[in-house]
């Protein structure tokens, strides 16, 4: 009786089985596809780069070429790429620090502390990213030269921060929404200000999304140009102008700005590989869906 | 029995009071200097905007300012193409961030999924990449790519696939950017829903799992409800970000063909850098402002704070 | 030299000593600073500096090598900021509009009148009336081209020097030798010979289109062509300047629905996008039959190494219409300085020596200069063989005759969007007639509004 | 260290309409040093008087006095608590020996060498020594809640709170515990709190018993007094396990007529109902005796519904012969006797064990009667308890 | 309702060197219908058996089998069960409602009122009626708990599994829950694994009880033959409250030396002992009889240490006289009997309930004597459960 109970159950959901497999062939295939989709630009930059001049856009494509390093060779030598893509480095770095070390704990009291008219505030400090650069950046130019910040290191970072601030804020919370707050409690029976408890129970269970926007912010800050380039003459230059410099006004020079483009995108590789793991690390070690 | 002993009143050393100053007004000194740099980045732009929008010409001196009241406003809705504008930019905006929340979150979901954790760490760095090719390379190098004539993407589909490769940028320039932008920023929306993903409790997945939900359904009912705060962030930011897409649109198409992929942003900045009409693109602004701070709050109002935030 | 190097973008940290004026002597300099002796007091800003706002532009990269000598004369330090076109209008214009001024020194072009009309320029005369800034018998300014010094005037609709120009280019063809000759075609004389030979090739070679041309909106895209074309067609912008704008005449009509069917016909395919860049790749890639291009600027490209027809590549005069006159488009980047520039003064002496025909005639021979303004650098023997008879002959010939575009004070506004309409047309979007009368609407609306 | 005076202290959650009443207003004077246990059924308010006390909930209305001062303003950081949650709220970044020690690197000075020793002996004690390094992910159900137990009794507070912290352990280790426990809170003094549904721990741990319901104070005494001397009927049947049973009837003169049988009410009885006609007789399972055959007492037929046999013991469901509604009540017995479902005895009900109630409001209206000697001891307790107040 | 075959399944946690052995190599036949108690000490692997069982753990080795089909690679959902997890893993997001229906909504095609129905009367069941809308965060440990059982219990699945559902709850709760879950499985007759560390629950809910020990089987039998006949000492210790007394001890010829007392070993149990030397002897709290004066049978005398009054019982802590380590064990009297701490007694150690088991392996080598009604009815339960297999 018991087998005949589960005997047509079971056929039954051995074909839910099979439509479980077919899920792992779906997943399979969309995330293949899609490193297609992303991997096929990305590797034309780089084989561009990677191509001598002249041959960066030739039909029928070379898809199989000998790779040179001349135009990195080009890039380091000829100009000051290097200069400003530490300066660049530094700039973005700081600022992502900075606006973590700033909007964190904002979100934190936004998340955990009933605000007067919250979702106006929220709705506030959203509206800093409503508008195109494009239409506020001659205000700040305005501002920047009043405060002597045009042109600084400090002026730039002040900008980054801003750009992300908003980001930070709003991401944040809603990760600290979703840590439970007798973490908090436990940490405050045990002693821990609410400081402490914040720094050393909540942070680290909110690892992975402020790793995410760490990442995020960084390369948000890390391709801005605008900014850079109205806030910045000399001193300041982020390396975003210098991929402008290969397009001249009469001739492009493709290989060099794949090459630049390319360099540019290196320390965000190794950002996102050290970082990796957390971006994983949850509150419980993950879930994983599998079947 | 001893008296009990609270360090935090009766410690009334410098260094004592210094932290009580610090603990107490922990909330206040949390959101000091956030406050202090919003102000500074809202108030005033927002502010120039408007009163460029107001004068004839750019002054900084407010008393020789030539105030016309709505002029610039008639001016950027008639031949400024503002309203064309905004409808190509809600366009662009409803389809991309479409596709990229949908992309976004199953790719997050499917990864997080993965077996073997160096496939994941491999993929949770791949997806990421597209969003760090600065503007000016994606659209030079994508203009370039996509040309009909030498480019690489059209020749690929006309020598591997049936198909005739479409002129990406003169026939279907709308669904170009709109993919472009894709491509671009699914990232963002990636790497927020994965690291929302692994906050979600193993038990409750569990749970679910043993309440027999298929899978599908565990996202729709156990999932996604508990991250739903931060699918809803980071739902909400890229809908604001795409809001002001601009570099590489404008490296792209230049707004182009005609003003087939005119958006807000580009039409500001031609208003302000081509055409030298800085009242008019400031008018652009302000209205698009109080647009977006609309949507902004009718979306926080209809999704958000029911069900995220009560 | 002090700032950038030409490839920086924001013009990046020079190490802001360099070969500067305390340093070197004059044997090291590129130009012998006796070439300067002129009644003019060079050395009265000792130790100033003036930022100079540059364009990404060949001109830059020419003149670098000569500022050292700028430097000695004058003990005048000069600071680039060198930006791609886009990225240096915003620049441009952020700094001029909020009286910032930090470019003593800055490329100007279509602009111009609007800037002037903001009052955002200093005009030249001034200077040119102080005897200490000044020695007309040593600067020979007649020897720029009349196109070139009429543009510097505002295109005609300024009495004051503007600023000093720097380069001109001129439309001229380019066509390949090699696929001429198969075809057995002849260098188009007329408009109907260029669309003969564009149809002959576009048919009979399989991966070639017959021509190539701008149709990207925007100045210095498909207007800059269709300027020429209208303009040979015996019309011109503005019948009656500021109320008829002209645009909605016959001939404007004609000249786009002819250079709309010309690209749909026998170009690429999505012309309506294509900008310089691309006509110039795909020419260089050797998918195109011919083009019309600027010479100065392009020439360079075609020949170099990174091009595949290098060799085969010829260079003509733009064809005319059927008994018409030849008056090519042309366009001259000149340099300016503005009121809130605190180095004016420094500035003037600056674009005095930069234009001056020692400096200019340096650039072309001795650096990489081909856009001069100045008619005896293209008859200079040195010159001309350095950079091919052909090519000097044929643009020294274009350039005589050349017509820049006048630029209005709101040129840029109604501009745009006449080249939107003419991109709408050339993607098959609109009529011509359409189009151009919408462009000629708006056009006569902005003066009127 | 230190006593704790709750004073009025009324808890509402939610909108004032429809607001749940959590703790209803509760006051109780905990001595220096006192060992107090704290039970009531599921939801009564226990975890929360906790957490008001901690100061992690706000009361809605009351006094929480610490030592001499009122914290009511102060955090739970300034009242220098350890606390044990229901939940075990352990630092899931962190191994088990980070939990345990973050406590004593917060509220002391203690040099690292000196917490890592603490903390290692607390694990040897509770046996989770070797599970240092893990994470919380990694350890079964009874193991967290030992860390979680650890890392409050390292720690030297002014108080102890502890929400259930045996609940998930088994039999034995919770003896161990509840010895551990003990000891503990005897060597140092501390003032405690404690939460719990176990009867042993309840009749044993503490000094005294605080019976909670719907977030009111029942009864507060001695274990044994609380037992023995419960205050009303809510307290006598939740008390003991399996709980005492109640009949409920009617007094007919001298006999109170219950559904199943009659009751002659001893004489002592009856002049403590006073008048009061609706009373509940409560007698206790262990207190039944079975008989196979009558024996002419106080006792009456049952049949036997379930035998639940325990070990040494077991329980008999027993239902009265003649019954107008169906009801069971239980009765203790040894484990070796034999006896099968569905048979009859004869149920005793000896009349120094009945306890009665009023019917409506439950209070209690006549207590059992003890031993001497056990009233004497009893007696006793309650002296120690008053004086160390 | 399937049978469930547990053959061979290991689990390890972690690394090869290091890894934890969660489960060792534990097989079990559970018949279709079948209660089946999981009891054992924390971390002993209970859980993971049950989440391997559920499929939420993949064993290291070893088969389970559901119905007749091998689910190995079956994940839960496909195994049709229900699960009350040990920390109540309630959806945090849903109403107490929505978590009930989840489950219904997931697997079966109820229609929506059904399913309101369905779970308003289970909700009634379990006391939690009026919390129906109420978020999990405002509800207290056992309401959790009453929710995480009902989500469990409104479903029809082949295999309950049940991860000390009722650990929160207070013992009059607790009985009725105990009282509902085995009524709702015989009704149902649905394959339940049950783990408890309450001995209650152990000894009455389950037709089997399964012993674990560090991930390792160590028996496997109804309630009262691992209670009255334990394979070993492991499980004699474990089941029973307070624990069996152990004393070690060597034998020298019939008499067993132990640290307090000798004691002269029937020929019954001499014979069991077959020649082993080392034995170690027990026997439960409550077997032990104390006297004030002595009566002449098998006893010695002991100085009380501390007396645990629980109400109707006390425990009573006892040192040997002659003793030369200090240990003490444990008797149960009646709560009554007055007996003040220091006092001394005399200890009886009944021969026929006396256990012996071997001191290196800790295999019984002799059982308790009982009762013969007592021994018969083991038997036929013995005979009851072996023929439902
Ligand atoms: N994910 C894991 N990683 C490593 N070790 C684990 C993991 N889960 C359980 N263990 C270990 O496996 C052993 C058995 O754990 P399990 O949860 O099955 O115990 P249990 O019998 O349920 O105990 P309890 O009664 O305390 O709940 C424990 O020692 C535990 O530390
Ligand atoms: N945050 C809250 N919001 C609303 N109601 C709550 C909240 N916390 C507790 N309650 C309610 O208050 C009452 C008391 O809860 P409490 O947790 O104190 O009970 P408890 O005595 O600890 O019960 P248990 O023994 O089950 O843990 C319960 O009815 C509960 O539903
Ligand atoms: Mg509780
Ligand atoms: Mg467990």
């Amino acid at each position: 009786m018991a087998t005949q109970d589960i005997e047509p159950g079971a056929s039954q959901r051995l074909d839910k089985e099979t439509r479980e497999k077919l899920v792992t062939v779906i997943r399979h295939a969309v995330l293949l596809t899609w490193s297609f989709v992303v991997l096929f630009p990305l590797y034309w930059l780089v084989s561009m780069s990677l191509k001598p001049p002249g041959q960066a856009n030739s039909l029928p494509p070379d898809w199989i070429f000998l790779p040179t390093v001349y135009n990195y060779i080009q890039l380091v030598q000829q100009s000051d790429f290097l200069a400003a893509f530490a300066n660049s480095l530094f700039m973005v770095g700081a600022s992502v620090i900075l606006v973590l070390l700033i909007g964190v704990p904002a979100a934190y009291v936004l998340s955990r502390y009933d605000i007067p008219m919250e979702r106006d505030v929220l709705v506030w400090i959203l509206s800093s990213r409503m508008l195109p650069p494009i239409a506020v950046v001659l205000p700040f130019f305005i501002i920047f030269q009043e405060l002597n910040l045009f042109d600084t290191r400090i002026g730039m970072i002040l900008m980054y921060v801003s750009i992300n601030l908003s980001l930070v804020v709003w991401v944040m919370k809603a990760f600290f929404d979703g840590i439970p707050e007798t973490l908090e409690e436990a940490a405050r029976v045990d002693g821990a200000t609410q400081f402490q408890g914040f720094r050393k129970v909540v942070l680290p269970a909110a690892k992975p999304g402020i790793f995410s926007v760490a990442i995020i912010s960084f390369i948000f800050a890390w391709i801005e140009l605008l900014f850079g380039l109205v806030l910045t003459s000399f001193k300041a230059v982020p390396v975003t102008l210098f991929v402008y410099s290969f397009i001249g006004s009469r001739s492009i020079e493709w290989s060099m700005l794949a090459a630049a483009s390319t360099a540019m995108i290196v320390p965000i590789v190794v950002f996102l590989i050290a970082v990796n793991k957390y971006l994983a690390a949850g509150l419980s070690f993950g879930v994983v869906i599998k079947e | 029995m001893s008296t009990p002993t609270k360090t935090e009143t009766t410690n009334d050393t410098a260094l004592g009071s210094l932290r009580d100053v610090w603990n107490d007004y922990l909330p206040y000194w949390f959101v000091a200097p956030m406050v202090l740099v919003m102000v500074m980045i809202t108030f005033f732009p927002g502010a120039y905007d408007l009163y460029l929008s107001l004068i004839a010409e750019p002054t900084l001196n407010v008393f020789q300012a030539e105030f016309v009241g709505l002029r610039n406003f008639r001016t950027a809705f008639t031949r400024g193409g503002a309203f064309h504008s905004f409808v190509i930019t809600i366009t662009v905006v409803v389809s991309a961030l479409f596709l990229e929340t949908l992309l976004g979150f199953v790719l997050a979901a499917f990864v997080a999924g993965v077996d073997s954790s160096r496939a994941k760490s491999f993929y949770r760095v791949l997806f990421i990449l597209p969003m760090a090719v600065a503007p000016v390379s994606l659209a030079t190098i994508g203009r370039i790519m996509l040309n009909t004539e030498i480019g690489v993407i059209p020749y690929v589909i006309n020598t591997l696939t049936p198909f005739a490769a479409p002129n990406f940028l003169s026939d279907i320039p709308l669904l170009t950017v709109i993919l472009l932008d894709t491509w671009n920023w699914t990232p963002f929306m990636f790497i927020i829903f994965y690291a929302g993903l692994s906050s979600v409790p193993d038990t409750l997945v569990e749970a679910s799992r043993v309440d027999g939900a298929p899978l599908w359904r565990r996202y729709v009912h156990v999932i996604i409800p508990y991250m739903k705060p931060v699918v809803f962030v980071a739902t909400l930011i890229r809908l604001i970000d795409l809001f002001r897409t601009f570099g590489v649109v404008y490296g792209l198409t230049n707004g182009g063909p005609g003003t087939a992929t005119q958006l807000v942003s580009i039409n500001i900045y031609e208003q302000m850098f081509i055409n030298n009409q800085m009242g008019v693109a400031a008018a652009i602004a302000v209205v698009y402002l109080v647009f977006v701070i609309a949507i902004a709050n009718i979306v926080i109002a209809k999704v958000g704070f029911e069900g995220v935030w009560d | 030299t002090r700032g950038g190097d030409g490839s920086s973008g924001g013009g990046s940290t020079g190490d802001g000593s360099g070969n500067g004026s305390t340093g070197g002597s004059s044997d090291d300099l590129a130009i012998p600073l006796s070439k300067y002796d002129a009644d003019i007091d060079w050395k009265q800003f000792d130790g100033d500096q003036i930022n100079i706002g540059a364009v990404q532009h060949p001109w830059v990269d020419a003149i670098k090598p000569a500022i050292p000598v700028f430097e000695e004369l004058t003990g005048i330090d000069v600071q680039w900021n060198i930006l791609p076109e886009q990225q240096f209008r915003t620049k441009r214009q952020t700094d001029v509009s909020t009286g910032a001024g930090q470019f003593d020194v800055f490329f100007m072009d279509q602009v111009v009148n609007q800037f002037r009309d903001e009052g955002w320029l200093q005009p030249l005369d001034p200077y040119f009336d102080d005897g200490s800034l000044y020695d007309e018998g040593w600067y020979k300014p007649d020897d720029l081209f009349e196109a070139s010094r009429w543009q510097a005037h505002g295109g005609g609709y300024s009495d004051n020097w503007t600023g000093l120009p720097i380069t001109v280019e001129v439309q001229t063809q380019f066509y390949r030798k090699d696929l001429y000759d198969k075809h057995g075609l002849e260098v188009a004389e007329t408009w109907a010979q260029h669309r003969e030979n564009a149809k002959v090739i576009h048919e009979n070679e399989s991966d070639i289109v017959g021509t190539a041309g701008r149709g990207q909106k925007g100045y210095g895209m498909n207007i800059y062509i269709l300027n020429t074309l209208l303009r040979q067609k015996g019309t011109k912008l503005w019948t009656e300047f500021p109320t008829d704008s002209g645009l909605d005449t016959q001939g404007v009509i004609e000249a786009a629905d002819w250079y709309s069917k010309l690209l749909q016909d026998y170009g690429p395919e999505g012309a309506s996008t294509q900008t310089w860049s691309d006509v110039q790749a795909t020419m260089a890639e050797g998918n195109t039959g011919h083009i019309v291009a600027d010479a100065n600027m392009f020439w360079g490209g075609l020949t170099n190494d990174e091009s595949n027809v290098a060799d085969t590549v010829r260079i003509a005069k733009v064809p005319k219409p059927e008994g018409g006159e030849l008056n090519p488009n042309a366009f001259n980047w000149q340099i300016s300085t503005s009121k809130n520039a605190s180095n004016s003064e420094q500035a003037f002496l600056f674009m005095l020596w930069a234009t001056s025909q020692p400096t200019d005639l340096w650039m072309h021979t001795e650096s990489s200069g081909v856009f001069s303004v100045r008619q005896s650098v293209w008859e200079n023997e040195d010159y001309r063989s350095k950079v091919g008879e052909d090519y000097a002959q044929i643009s020294l010939e274009s350039l005589q005759v050349a017509a820049p575009d006048p630029f209005d004070r709101k040129y840029p506004e109604w501009g745009q969007r006449y080249s939107e309409e003419l991109q709408r047309t050339i993607a098959g979007q609109k009529s011509a007639e359409e189009a151009m009368t919408q462009a000629a609407k708006v056009a006569e609306d902005i003066y009127s509004g | 260290m230190a006593k704790i005076t709750i004073d009025d202290v009324t808890k509402r959650f939610g909108e004032d309409d429809e607001a749940i009443v959590a703790v209803d207003d509760v006051s109780l004077d905990i001595a220096d040093g006192e060992f107090v246990v704290f039970v009531g059924p599921s939801g009564s308010g226990k975890s929360t008087l906790m957490r008001i006390v901690a100061g992690l909930e706000t009361q809605s209305e009351g006094d929480i006095e610490i030592g001499d001062a009122i914290v009511n303003q102060l955090g739970p950081r300034a009242r220098d608590i350890a606390m044990v949650f229901q939940n075990y709220a352990l630092y899931p970044n962190m191994t088990v020996e980070e939990n345990m020690s973050f406590g004593l690197k917060m509220s002391t000075d203690m040099s690292d060498s000196d917490i890592e020793e603490t903390v290692t002996s607390a694990a040897e004690m509770m046996d989770i020594g070797e599970l240092l390094d893990n994470k919380p992910g990694e350890l079964s159900g009874g193991q967290q809640q030992r860390v979680a137990l650890g890392r409050a009794i390292v720690r030297d507070p002014n108080v102890f709170l502890m929400d259930e912290p045996l609940s998930n352990l088994d039999a034995k280790l919770r003896a161990e515990m509840r010895t551990e426990i003990n000891r503990l809170q005897n060597d140092l003094g501390v003032t405690t709190l404690y939460v719990t549904h176990d009867q042993t721990e309840a009749m044993t741990m503490g000094d005294r018993l605080v019976v909670l319901n719907y977030g009111e104070l029942q009864q507060v005494g001695t274990p044994l007094e609380c037992f023995y001397r419960p205050e009303n009927q809510f307290v006598a049947g939740f008390l003991g396990s399996p709980s005492m049973n109640f009949f409920e009837g009617s007094l007919d003169g001298g006999t109170l007529r219950t559904d199943g049988f009659d009751y002659d009410l001893t004489e002592r009885m009856q002049s403590s109902a006073n008048g009061r006609n609706d009373l509940v007789l409560g007698i206790r399972p262990e207190d039944l005796t079975l008989h196979d055959d009558p024996t002419g007492g106080h006792e009456f037929e049952a049949v036997v519904d379930v035998v639940e046999p325990m070990g040494s013991i077991s329980y008999v469901y027993l239902q009265p012969r003649q019954q107008d509604h169906e009801q069971t009540f239980i009765a203790e017995t040894d484990g070796q006797r034999p006896i099968s479902e569905g048979s009859e005895v004869y149920v005793e009900i000896p009349d120094s064990d009945v306890h009665l109630f009023d019917a409506q409001s439950g209070e209690t209206v006549h207590q059992r009667k003890l031993d001497e000697r056990a009233e004497v001891a009893l007696e006793e307790r309650m002296q120690t308890v008053s004086s160390s107040d």
